[in-house]
């Protein structure tokens, strides 16, 4: 993603709709949009006026833009010896609009994944076709700890278009040609931007790194997992734990995923790359029975280990960006930050 | 609620000491102050992590199957609606009685999460019952609030403030009182025409997960190998989408009808707020009107609905 | 869609074997000549299948890279995909994804005398690198086999095993079944215990294991009796893989994902990977 | 019953389940409901939420 000269200017909040208007119209633009008390999710916005700007973030991370839940990813025709294949349809280009500093540090944590070895052609094709407008906080949430992972609430390289609030309206800055063309086609002008972005950032990044609930120093907590891997600790917190998916699919950095394969009456049919969830029983089960994660304690020790080592020792990045939604979601509060705080005790 | 949680753990201190049993199930407080999540003691000097207090809405009956097949008893903390969950699950054939000693707790009524983060408008509070309401603190700011206007939907309609079955009551029993429409909101979902509940539904299983968690956390969903999770054959697609997730909640209703004692965790652990109790209530009402079945669970050994037949039982389709 | 990962080359099974009542060794030919072309692969890697309607399974390439104008894969009826593939006449079209994973180190057993222990269906991999082996005789050592299997009907690659292997030169192949059977005079008992009493001298030789986890687990006790080393005993994992190229996020241990840095493993590294296979 | 009343709460056109009580023996009993079904069904349109679509 080259990153052309940055521009950046403000709007004010009614720019902010003209901005968005144009992808609203034609069923191109996602956004945040509070579906029921407490539950707020990104959606297809037709009016700009339906999205929502009360909230710290998401229920459900926007991950699946561009890593969807459910992707077919070939169809065939015919069966045993006249077969062939064919491609799904080419993804609709999305403007995804405010995506928080921690979901777009996700897509990086995110790349080497689909990146790497074997590139993934359906994950290059969704960052191409969307164009990210990033919205800075202006409020850390309850569960929030990004900065613990170094990330600024307010700044992120991923966005296409960076929004900062700013009374009255927004600090924009293009950071790729993406987001000039968002501009430019939406005929919002900058005004000229009272402090230099990067001061203000560097500013408003202080001010609310003062304000988190509780922060949690993860230096040291790979070193930890590694050595207390076979503690009873992890038996003792499975204990209540469901075995759900909710901490995985509401997760931002989760990547993990099933493919299945689905047949209409004629034999014909689609192969489809849904998520997964290491959480869930089936998971690693082999057609012999045999599992090597058998219990829920191996299965959260390895999604909890994922997050906090092994994401690291693979990519040599954090796997996990501090937006809290598995704490808020936990249906039996088992806390990630209280995980790191526990075995970084359990070594001294 | 204070005195609940002393008697809660002296008795928990004294069953384990005595050696009554092994482990004692109830909750603890969270990582943070609005949570509160299962705690599972298994040493006397651990009983004072018991607590309970207004946001105590885990049914923690599940947990006695992860010990089924151990040896040794499990004590097991019961609020009314919990309670009834214990006679279904006897019913089941799940749970062997004499493994289990329940420790009752006479419930008025616990607090919503979600209204007081709008009461407080924010979501790190601290709530206490106190007689005439829920005294909520944040830092900065304190309310009493009024407590039929903040109560848990399910604890609005509640049946059973004392549970049916226990072998300690830890509270003074509650004047159960004339319980209020249970079934007022399946009414409204019945008034609307076809094209309205369909796109009423359609609308809340479109943002379904399938996380699962509403099967994990049902007392009645027992079964050993659950047909969600068997790719053979593959009775409803594991593929996300709106039909398989119709087809989902459907499965899993009729799987629990009749079984269902109307507990409400299912609507509290889905992260994306689907009602879905409103469909097991559907079938509960239907299961009174067809054969006057009281809400499973209330009473054990009684007849289940669709396990046993009667000669007055209804024949619409003969 | 070339480029894509996820996307199967197209093949015809051109030949169909019955090894056991429950394994049947496809030949498959991949349908796009480039496609022929630039699938090689080492000993020991393994291929996704694509059986359509029922998804994918990993299966070890047992045919030996030297013979490149078709791959073989044994397959063993176990489960839904199996059952279906089981089923599959020749003329019929798979899917072949791969090849993926790291193959026997054959750098390190190069010059070397090699022991193979295998059980069961766990002759599939090592058949690869055999075979493999004898068609460059000279870059290796001496060659022994000991192969073991529930009864007679369940031993696989029977013509390779009696009439193939061992005349060739150096190898010697020693074949056991579980329990006795009338018309067979050959040796009973487990692989692990026929091991302990032919005891091959360890010092030198690699060591290539492969079997149900039970059997594996016997015959490594016994190897180290015998003075093999941790690295020099090598052995192939079975994890379940549904991508084969490191994203999914299910085969790993630990930190390592077996699909790429798999499935084949020496001891000593096995030993250094936390308990979770 | 319950089934039919659930899938009419849930928007579902309760005439696409059908339940009839037939013994092996009432072979015409049977065919004819077959037959009533399908005649009902007929003037049905296709509801796209009871398909999986592949």
């Amino acid at each position: 993603m080259s990153v052309t000269t940055p521009t950046a200017g403000t709007i004010s909040r009614p720019d902010l709709a003209r901005l968005l208007a144009g992808p609203a119209a034609d069923g191109r633009l996602v956004a945040p949009v509070r579906t029921a008390p407490g539950v707020v999710l990104f959606a297809p916005v037709r009016d700009p006026g339906a999205l929502t700007l009360e909230y710290v973030n998401s229920t459900v991370s926007p991950k699946g833009c561009l890593f969807p839940q459910s992707e077919k990813i070939l169809g065939w025709r015919g069966g045993g010896p006249k077969l062939d294949l064919y491609s799904p349809p080419e993804p609709q280009p999305l403007v995804l609009f405010g995506v928080r500093p921690c979901d777009l540090r996700a897509i990086t944590v995110l790349e080497p994944v689909f990146g790497g070895g074997y590139p993934d052609p359906y994950w290059r094709r969704r960052r191409e076709l969307t164009t990210v407008v990033g919205l800075g906080c202006t409020e850390p949430g309850p569960y929030c700890f990004c900065v613990a992972w170094g990330i600024s609430p307010v700044a992120a390289p991923e966005a296409d278009l960076m929004l900062t609030p700013v009374d009255p309206g927004y600090l924009v800055q293009s950071q790729s040609p993406k987001g000039e063309e968002l501009l430019r086609r939406s005929g919002v002008s900058l005004q000229a931007a009272g402090t230099e972005p990067a001061v203000l950032r560097e500013r408003r990044t202080a001010e609310l790194t003062a304000r988190f609930r509780r922060l949690i120093d993860p230096t040291g907590v790979e070193a930890a997992a590694e050595r207390l891997f076979d503690h009873p600790y992890w038996r003792e917190l499975a204990r209540r734990c469901l075995g759900c998916g909710i901490c995985t699919y509401v997760c931002p950095t989760c990547h993990c995923f099933n493919v299945i394969d689905r047949t209409a009456p004629d034999g014909s049919g689609g192969r489809y790359r849904c998520w997964d969830s290491c959480l869930f029983e089936r998971f690693t089960l082999q057609a012999s029975g045999h599992n090597p994660r058998p219990t829920r304690a191996e299965r959260l020790r390895n999604r909890l280990l994922h997050k906090l080592s092994y994401h690291r020792s693979r990519y040599g990045l954090e796997g996990c960006t501090g937006c809290g939604r598995c704490v808020a979601a936990c249906p039996v509060n088992i806390d990630i930050t209280e995980v790191v705080a526990d075995l970084k005790g359990m070594m001294t | 609620m204070k005195e609940i949680t002393l008697n809660l753990r002296a008795r928990a201190m004294e069953l384990l000491a005595g050696g009554r049993v092994d482990l004692v199930i109830g909750y603890g407080t969270g990582s943070l102050p609005e949570f509160v999540r299962p705690v599972f003691v298994d040493r006397p000097e651990r009983a004072e992590e018991l607590i309970f207090n207004p946001l105590c809405a885990q049914n923690l009956t599940k947990y006695i199957l992860d010990y089924r097949d151990q040896p040794g008893r499990v004590a097991v903390v019961v609020k009314g609606c919990d309670s009834r969950s214990i006679n279904q699950m006897m019913a089941d054939g799940q749970l062997d009685r004499e493994k289990v000693f329940l420790l009752g707790i006479n419930c008025p009524g616990l607090a919503d999460p979600v209204l007081l983060s709008v009461a407080a408008g924010r979501r790190d509070w601290q709530v206490e019952a106190e007689p005439e309401g829920f005294r909520l603190r944040w830092p900065g700011g304190e309310r009493l609030l009024p407590r039929d206007e903040f109560l848990m939907y399910r604890c609005r309609t509640c049946e059973h403030h004392n549970p049916v079955v226990s072998d300690v009551l830890l509270g003074d029993p509650i004047l159960q009182g004339e319980t209020p429409d249970r079934f007022a909101e399946v009414r409204r979902i019945e008034s609307l025409t076809p094209e309205e509940r369909a796109a009423y539904w359609d609308a809340l299983f479109a943002r379904c997960l399938r996380c699962y968690a509403c099967r994990n956390a049902c007392p009645a969903c027992t079964c050993r190998e659950c047909i969600f999770d068997r790719p053979e054959p593959e009775w409803v697609a594991r593929v996300v989408a709106p039909q398989s997730n119709l087809a989902y909640h459907l499965v899993r209703a009729m799987h629990v009808a009749g079984r269902c004692v109307d507990c409400g965790e299912c609507d509290r652990v889905c992260p994306v707020a689907i009602p879905l109790r409103e469909i097991n209530r559907k079938i509960l009402k239907e299961l009174a009107v067809l054969f006057g079945a009281p809400t499973p669970g209330t009473s054990h050994p009684a007849p289940e609905p669709l396990a046993t037949f009667a000669v007055t039982d209804p024949e619409v389709w003969l | 869609m070339r480029g894509n990962p996820l996307w199967p080359y197209l093949a015809t099974i051109v030949k169909i074997v019955d090894e056991t009542p429950d394994v049947k060794t496809f030949r498959v030919v991949l349908d796009d000549p480039g496609a022929r072309e630039n699938f090689r692969h080492r000993p020991g890697q393994v291929a996704l299948l694509s059986v359509f309607g029922q998804g994918e399974a990993t299966i070890s390439i047992s045919s030996s890279p030297a013979r490149r104008d078709y791959l073989e894969f044994s397959v063993r009826r176990v489960g839904r995909l199996t059952g279906v593939l089981h089923q599959f006449e020749e003329g019929y079209k798979i899917g072949v994804r791969g090849p993926y994973g790291n193959g026997f180190p054959l750098e390190e057993l190069r010059g070397r005398d090699l022991l193979f222990v295998g059980g069961g269906i766990g002759l599939a991999p090592l058949r690869s690198l055999i075979n493999y082996v004898l068609d460059r005789r000279d870059d290796f050592g001496s060659v022994e086999i000991i192969y073991g299997a529930r009864s007679v009907a369940d031993l696989c690659f029977k013509e390779e095993l009696f009439k193939v292997w061992p005349k060739a030169p150096g190898v010697r192949v020693y074949t056991t079944i579980d329990r006795p059977e009338y018309g067979w005079d050959g040796h009973v008992g487990l692989v692990p215990a026929y091991l302990a009493e032919l005891a091959p001298a360890g010092a030198g030789k690699c060591a290539l294991i492969c079997g149900p986890p039970i059997m594996i687990r016997l015959a490594l006790q016994e190897l180290a009796r015998l003075g093999f080393s941790p690295e020099r005993i090598v052995t192939t994992l079975e994890l379940k893989m549904k991508c084969g190229i490191g994203k999914c996020g299910r085969c790993n241990i630990g930190s390592t994902m077996v699909c790429t840095e798999g499935p084949v493993f020496s001891l000593a590294r096995l030993q250094a990977l936390p308990p979770e296979y | 019953m319950l089934f039919q009343r659930l899938l009419e709460y849930v928007g579902v056109a309760p005439e696409r389940l059908q339940v009839r009580w037939i013994s092996g023996s009432e072979g015409q009993k049977f065919a004819a409901a077959v037959g009533e079904l399908a005649a009902r069904l007929q003037n049905l349109k296709p509801d796209a939420r009871l398909r999986d679509e592949p």
